[in-house]
């Protein structure tokens, strides 16, 4: 029985043993560690979306030669499957079985928390792609772990700031008139945006009215809304998933929830024509949303000469493989990211250090500084050093407002970048607007 | 030594004993018959704690246990059989025995020495007859073998008062036999209070000195045997009118 | 049944060697935490099938995992607790609250499916209380153990420490079920098990005996989620508390043989090993897919093995020896 | 008619009955008495199919039945009383009735066949609509009865219908079962009541640990000394 | 204060109607086949699938694609029954259990590979309906009034066809419905046909409220069995009513707290419920 019991472990062992036994390295191929969460719960939010943007970005530098025009890159992919479970394994994995020098990816945060500690253990590069939370580098002092995009806090932000820049949009001169109401999801991610929404609103003397979080698996929100309700926002800054966010739109319009303004922050609102045809457009009419620009929305011409161009591959690309014109921002940030990795750090890593281990990356990683308009997201590349309370975060990213009106997104705040004004209180033909 | 108190016992509406009162004196044999149905099982079940009585009490040796936990009951000396033989069907002959004789009385688990237990069941194996591998399990056990290794359990604990449960239903002749003597020879070797549940009158009238007849949840006779064969109630009871 | 018991010894002699040995021989720190899981796995369907085995189907053990888990890292974290100590107040904490889950379920006589059904209740009110306290516990998405690597906080350099860890817990969890085997509390759950009011006749309390196994088998549980969260150094309510959780480790035992000693083991290994494999194999190539292989093969393993591995295994051997004798 | 022959039913390892044979002629009523746990009740379940024989062979009406399914069996015309009038407690009357009709057989006659019934059993009329775990146990047996009459069966067996009944029910049910032969049913019944059921039986079989130990009219079995000090009462 | 209670009041009722519909077909295959359905939330994301691609890529009218999505989920509950159920009859519990719960995972991912990750909705204007400051759900309201239409016809067909007296008498006695020549496979079979269009129903009514992915059921199936239960196993009016007394439990407490807490509130109830009848509410001893 024992005896049975073994040469089944054994004959088992072996068999996991000979799937990872094929790694094998060769010359001038480089090997990038793609881990998303291409099934699971945040698949649909945001995971697969950011994995197809960075196989574009595969896709178009080995075609133009590969990095540095020496070596093709050769992803190894795997799935995270939304479960922080897995994902260590497979990051596990990733670093020492197939002894890839960059791991990047993760959609959510909360995957993205317990893998940076573990790149630092492997000295393995961690490009963390979409997870916003401030809580991924936040006092780690982390030196593998790298972000391009902005952190949850200039997510939360950036719509309290512009709020508070159109005060008489509201028809109210003194901020401390404005009632506000922050509602999010229970993860890193929301709470990261919702702290910074609360220390804006406070820093202006906004009126809190109500915060209150809940979990993103939830199937009824009609509590909630029975609570601003009588909470009576002109504000409601919102942070959730999708499925969420729609359940949210539907049963506040059905309760009859009434206020001036709602702002998302990226995530479940990012992809404003997913959530028309799932919810229904005219429930997202005149919702503001923060995110890193999408392609489809930059100015190329205000780009860096060659990015624009970039951007249309991109976009083209993307169309024709994955049968979308309008990727959403997540692709983007996949993309973008990616893009930069293996555009502007590889190469200067080779070229300064002369190899692409962790170590020389990492070096010139720090060394990197790309100005404003510099990369095909739009803002620069300059990473905080590890002395830095926000070590390896991008301090050059920024997200801006954009604001859906009739399905077309316009950039509303920053001023420099703004394309349209944005429509405050909500009219009165939103299903929220005050009548 | 046993005193049963004014005991009713109600099921929803029904009263499966009605105010049923009887004392067993030490060291007698004593029949507790009656048609189907009329409640025989039930003062067993009251007696050892199955459930407690909705009304009335009952005492043993001058202490009451109406309302005590089986498991206690037992420990103060009144074991059981049951009507249907529930042998634990994935532990062993020996190790059934060796239940009782662990658990029935206080102190034994503490002391609990797997040998010593082996042994013991193995002479109460020996006591009630059963020829039959003490390791192989009850599984394919025959009537007579079941009936026998319910009163080897019961007896391990070492009781003042055995509850013997229509011991004899299901048995062929031999194994009728077998079985009565297994009670005699408790009550004459181990000096044993018995009460017993009957069906098989002939043999149970040969043997008890008393018989507590139950009809619907009532007592209708209480006297000797030969007396009670000839009571116009009892006979009604059993018969029907002829 | 005497060979099988020779070869028996001598083959759990050679599988404990080889455990022993396995961390020097694959140096894989992937394939390391893969084994460590697996033991640490095993440990708790071990535990969780001290109660199984006689009837108790627990489908809240999600709630001692997250138990263990949990307290220990947020006494660590808030208070810098050492988790030394912090473990055994997990487990405390989780030997009472089984004492009063399971004092109210005996007491009311629960048997079974009623039974299985509260205990379903409890893990998911476990993952919700975690949900309900976000502010302390960090909610639905988890909450990390803040690292130091000192071994006064219970962290190592090595990560394989903590895979002779679980191995000697593991080893443990097997002894006691050698020890419960061998002692009248076997004889007396068994008997519990076909029938309560056959064994209280007989003299056994019924209720304190069911206490004695599902305190033994909540506390050995949490002590395997405060070593997974102090291994893993993150938890959140999907990985170690509520339904989900509490379903795989049945799943561990059931498919390995929850009758048999090593059956929890051999379960933990093939589920582990298998989801591992087929994601690996086949996992971004055609996504879902491996799940979906996944699921089938516990479905087939299931019809096919009702037993589960071991079980089946030792019926189909002793049914051999049987014809020859 | 039922031509039971030589079989072997095992509940698991027990064996329940052994190499028993027992026929019945078309308008015959038999009885099969024996001890407590002696066989009486599986032979009955074996015959409706809800236990299967490892051995041996069950014919009726010349076809093969021990290979059939229980509501096979039932079409085919036999139906079972089972012991205690276990009725299905939380239906009506009525419905426990039409269960009895479920068969595509009976289906169509059952609004003609109603009428008969209740005329047959008063009390079943009364309580139609009641629910049949609230009859007594006397109610319940006659329902289990009738709902058997329901399924339009050539064979009707009857598992124990005097257990727990008070003397003057059983009486009745004996009466009823009396009746029942006039009106040319074959009838197996199973009794531990042996004085009681031997007056109303034709044939008799003596059961005893899974084994048939003696067989014939039921005035042999009234003069069979042995039989009557162990088995025929006080 | 009074306000918000009065509206969740409401809300708890009409939430009590989805509830209502969800325990249906879960209660049917607990009480005749006596398998918990592990899955069953996930049946009813297959359902929403199916109605989504008839509607949205066949562009079959909404309501006929509903009926067609009642219609294939019927299809698979035959399907599960011969698959999963049938070589599980005689299995112990737990495997039972097991097998269904693994199952989740089967069709969970084989949602992600047949309609991808993405989030499917219909977006649908419920008309909204308003009396003073009081709204009420027009969605809910629809689905409360299919609550109740549902157990209209299931009672009927429970109670006036000889298919729905055999599906009572196999969830009684089942050996005693055998005896009386019911085929308790057939029945099965009608059962999880039953159930499972019953899921197809339940998606129906949710088209308006939610938008489906492959992780959409999961949320679902504990709470309709805290109701099953709650209301005694197999028994439809007191799954019914049961469903109500969560709702509305659950929804005011959720304005009093969180929801999370109106959770665990629901939970302790049915623990306390098994602890004292554990038959539940309307069940009978068995």
């Amino acid at each position: 029985m024992m005896k049975k019991c073994l040469v089944t472990v054994i004959a088992l062992g072996l068999c996991v043993g000979s799937v990872f036994g094929t790694a094998l390295a060769q010359d001038k191929e480089f090997k990038l560690g793609v881990l998303f969460s291409m099934t699971g719960a945040f698949a649909p939010a945001g995971g697969l979306a950011g994995y197809q943007g960075t196989m574009v970005a595969v896709d178009m530098i080995n075609a133009r030669g590969g990095i540095a025009g020496q070596y093709k890159v050769v992803p190894v992919i795997a799935d995270a499957q939304s479960n922080p479970d897995t994902s260590i394994r497979e990051g596990q994995r990733l670093m020492t079985v197939e002894n890839v020098p960059v791991v990047l990816g993760v959609f959510s945060s909360a995957i993205a928390v317990p893998l940076a500690p573990m790149a630092e253990q492997y000295k393995k590069i961690f490009w963390v792609i979409i997870a916003i939370s401030d809580k991924v580098v936040q006092d780690r002092h982390l030196n593998y772990t790298f972000r391009v995009q902005p952190t949850g806090s200039q997510w939360g932000q950036s719509t309290v700031t512009m709020f508070n820049e159109n005060l008489e949009k509201f028809g109210i001169k003194s901020a401390s008139e404005v009632r506000v109401a922050v509602i999010y999801e229970d993860g890193p991610y929301g709470s990261s945006v919702a702290a910074a929404n609360k220390e804006k609103v406070k820093e202006f003397g906004m009126n809190l009215v109500m915060e209150e979080a809940y979990s993103h698996k939830t199937n009824d929100l009609s509590s909630l809304i029975f609570k601003l309700k009588s909470a009576k926002p002109d504000v409601i800054l919102h942070t959730g998933y999708f499925p969420d966010v729609v359940l949210f739109f539907r049963q506040a319009r059905e309760l009859g929830l009434k206020t001036k303004a709602i702002a998302g922050h990226g995530a479940g609102h990012a992809n404003m024509p997913k959530l028309a045809e799932a919810a229904g457009g005219e429930l997202m009419n005149y919702c503001f949303n923060v995110d890193p620009a999408p392609a489809q929305l930059l100015d190329r011409s205000k780009l860096a000469p060659g990015n624009g161009d970039v951007v249309g591959e991109f976009l083209k690309r993307y169309e024709e493989k994955f049968k979308d014109n309008n990727p959403p921002t997540h692709a983007t940030q996949g993309f973008g990211h990616t893009w930069i990795l293996l555009n502007d750090v590889l190469p200067l890593a080779l070229e300064k250090y002369g190899d692409l281990s962790p170590d020389s990356i990492r070096k010139a990683a720090l060394d990197i500084e790309i100005p404003d308009g510099g990369t095909p997201c739009g803002y620069g590349v300059k990473f905080a050093p590890p002395e830095h309370a926000l070590s390896g975060q991008n301090l050059r990213s920024y997200p801006v407002v954009a604001q859906s009106v009739g399905g077309k997104l316009s950039i509303a705040w920053p001023g420099a970048l703004q394309t349209a004004q944005p429509v405050i209180p909500l009219p009165a033909d939103s299903p929220y607007g005050i009548k | 030594m046993l005193e049963i108190n004014h005991v009713t016992k109600m099921f929803g509406g029904i009263s499966a004993l009605a105010d049923v009162s009887f004392t067993v004196e030490d060291g007698s044999f004593v029949g507790l018959i009656g048609p189907n149905g009329s409640g025989k099982t039930t003062m067993f079940n009251v007696i050892s704690g199955a459930f407690p009585p909705s009304q009335g009490r009952v005492f043993f040796d001058d202490q009451e246990i109406s309302g005590m936990k089986p498991n206690a009951i037992c420990h103060m000396g009144i074991a059981r059989t049951f009507q249907i033989p529930q042998p634990i069907k994935s532990l062993t002959v020996a190790e059934n025995v060796m239940l009782g004789a662990v658990f029935g009385v206080k102190q034994a688990v503490r002391r609990y020495d797997a040998r010593r237990a082996w042994d013991e069941a193995r002479q109460w194996l020996e006591f009630v007859g059963l020829k039959m591998d003490p390791d192989s399990l009850p599984g394919m056990m025959t009537a007579g073998d079941l009936r026998k290794l319910e009163m080897a359990r019961a007896l391990a604990t070492r009781p003042k008062i055995l509850l013997a449960d229509e011991v004899l239903s299901g048995l062929n002749r031999d194994e009728l036999k077998e079985a009565s003597q297994i009670l005699q020879k408790a009550r004459e070797q181990l000096g044993m209070t018995i009460i017993w549940v009957e069906h098989i009158m002939h043999v149970l009238m040969r043997l008890v000195e008393r018989v507590v007849v139950l009809n619907h949840g009532v007592l209708i006779a209480d006297g000797e045997p030969a007396e009670v064969s000839k009571d116009e109630g009892v006979i009604e009871a059993y018969l029907g009118q002829n | 049944m005497q060979a099988i018991n020779k070869y028996g010894f001598y083959g759990q002699i050679i599988l404990l060697v080889v455990l022993v040995m396995l961390p020097f021989i694959i140096t894989s720190s992937y394939l390391n935490h893969i084994m460590t899981l697996i033991l640490l796995w095993s440990f708790v369907a071990t535990a969780w099938a001290y109660m199984a085995r006689f009837g108790m189907v627990s489908l809240g053990h999600g709630i001692f995992l997250g138990i263990g888990a949990y307290f220990p890292t947020m006494m660590f974290n808030y208070w810098s607790f050492t988790p030394w100590i912090g473990i055994w107040v997990g487990v405390a904490i989780a030997v009472a609250t089984a004492a009063v889950l399971g004092y109210a379920c005996f007491r009311f006589g629960l048997l079974g499916d009623y039974f299985a059904l509260v205990t379903l209740a409890v893990a998911e009110v476990s993952a919700l209380t975690i949900m309900a306290f976000r502010e302390t516990t960090g909610g639905s998405l988890g909450y990390t153990l803040r690292a130091t690597g000192k071994i006064s906080d219970m962290q190592f350099s090595d990560k394989r420490v903590y895979y002779f860890i679980a191995l000697i817990l593991l080893i443990g969890a097997v002894y006691i079920w050698r020890r419960i085997d061998r002692s009248p509390i076997r004889l007396a759950l068994t008997a519990i098990e076909e029938s309560e009011i056959a064994a209280a006749s007989l003299g056994v309390s019924v209720i304190r005996y069911k206490m004695m196994i599902t305190l033994l088998s909540a506390g050995l549980t949490a002590l395997g989620g405060a070593l997974y969260a102090q291994y893993v150094t993150y938890v959140s309510p999907d990985t170690i508390a509520g339904v989900g959780v509490s379903l795989s480790v049945c799943f561990k035992a059931i498919l390995g043989g929850m009758f048999t000693v090593l059956g929890p083991f051999v379960g933990s290994t093939i589920i582990v090993a298998l989801e591992e494999y087929v994601r690996i194999s086949m996992g971004a190539s055609f996504l879902g897919l491996s799940q979906i292989i996944f699921g089938i093969s516990l479905l087939i393993m299931i019809i096919f093995l009702p037993k589960g591995i071991m079980g089946s295994m030792s019926l189909a051997i002793s049914r051999k020896l049987n014809r020859i004798d | 008619m039922l031509n039971v022959h030589d079989i072997n039913v095992f509940y698991d390892e027990f064996q329940a009955l052994e190499s028993v044979t027992v026929k019945i002629e078309k308008g015959q009523t038999v009885i099969v008495v024996g001890p407590n746990g002696a066989g009486k009740s599986t032979l009955l379940r074996t015959i409706a199919g809800l236990q299967k024989p490892r051995r041996g062979s069950i014919e009726f009406e010349g076809h093969r039945i021990d290979r059939m399914e229980a509501h096979q069996i039932v079409e085919g015309g036999i139906s079972l009383v089972p012991e205690g009038g276990r009725v299905f407690p939380h239906l009506t009357v009525m419905d426990n009735l039409k269960v009895g009709s479920y068969n595509k057989g009976a289906r169509p006659i059952a609004k003609q066949r109603l009428p008969q019934i209740f005329q047959l059993f008063p009390v079943l009329a009364d309580r139609r609509n009641q629910r049949a775990g609230s009859l007594s146990g006397g109610e319940r047996q006659m329902l289990a009865i009738a709902r058997s009459l329901m399924a339009q069966p050539r064979l009707i067996m009857l598992d124990e219908p005097s257990l727990g009944l008070a003397p003057l029910v059983v009486n009745m049910v004996f009466e009823f079962i009396k009746s029942m032969k006039q009106e040319g049913y074959t009838v197996l019944l199973v009794e531990q009541n042996a004085n009681k059921a031997l007056k109303v039986a034709d044939y008799a079989y003596l059961i005893e640990s899974g084994k048939m130990v003696f067989e014939g009219k039921s005035e042999d079995f009234d003069k069979n000394p042995y039989i009557k000090t162990a088995y025929l009462g006080l | 204060m009074f306000e918000q209670i009065l509206m969740a009041l409401i809300n708890g009722i009409l939430l009590g109607g989805v509830l209502a519909l969800l325990a249906f077909g879960l209660n049917l295959i607990f009480g005749v086949v006596k398998i918990i359905h592990m899955a069953y939330g996930q049946f009813v994301m297959l359902g929403f699938y199916f109605i989504y691609t008839f509607h949205t890529s066949w562009h079959i009218p909404l309501l006929l694609a509903m009926a067609l999505g009642i219609a294939a989920m019927g299809l698979i509950g035959i399907l599960t029954q011969l698959l999963v159920i049938n070589p599980l009859l005689n299995a112990p519990r737990l495997n039972q259990l097991l097998a269904l719960a693994s199952l989740i995972i089967v069709v969970e991912n084989l949602a992600q590979v047949i309609w991808g990750a993405d989030y499917r909705g219909i977006p649908l204007s419920m008309p909204i309906i308003q009396f003073g400051e009081i709204f009420i759900r027009s969605s809910f309201l629809i689905a409360f009034i299919g609550a109740i239409v549902t157990l209209w016809f299931l009672y009927l067909f429970l109670n006036r066809t000889y298919l729905g007296l055999g599906i009572r008498a196999v969830a009684q006695d089942l050996e005693m419905a055998k005896g009386m020549g019911i085929n308790p496979k057939v029945i099965y079979y009608i059962t999880l046909m039953t159930g499972g269009a019953l899921s197809g129903l339940v998606a129906a009514f949710f088209v308006p409220i939610y938008t489906v992915h492959p992780h959409f059921g999961a949320s679902f199936t504990l709470m309709a069995f805290v109701i099953v239960v709650f209301g005694g196993m197999g028994n439809l009016m007191g799954g019914f009513i049961s469903a109500f007394i969560i709702g509305i439990v659950t929804s005011v407490t959720a304005v009093l707290s969180s929801k999370e807490v109106a959770d665990i509130v629901a939970l302790l109830m049915f623990i306390g419920m098994m602890m004292v009848r554990p038959e539940g509410l309307l069940g009978t001893e068995s």
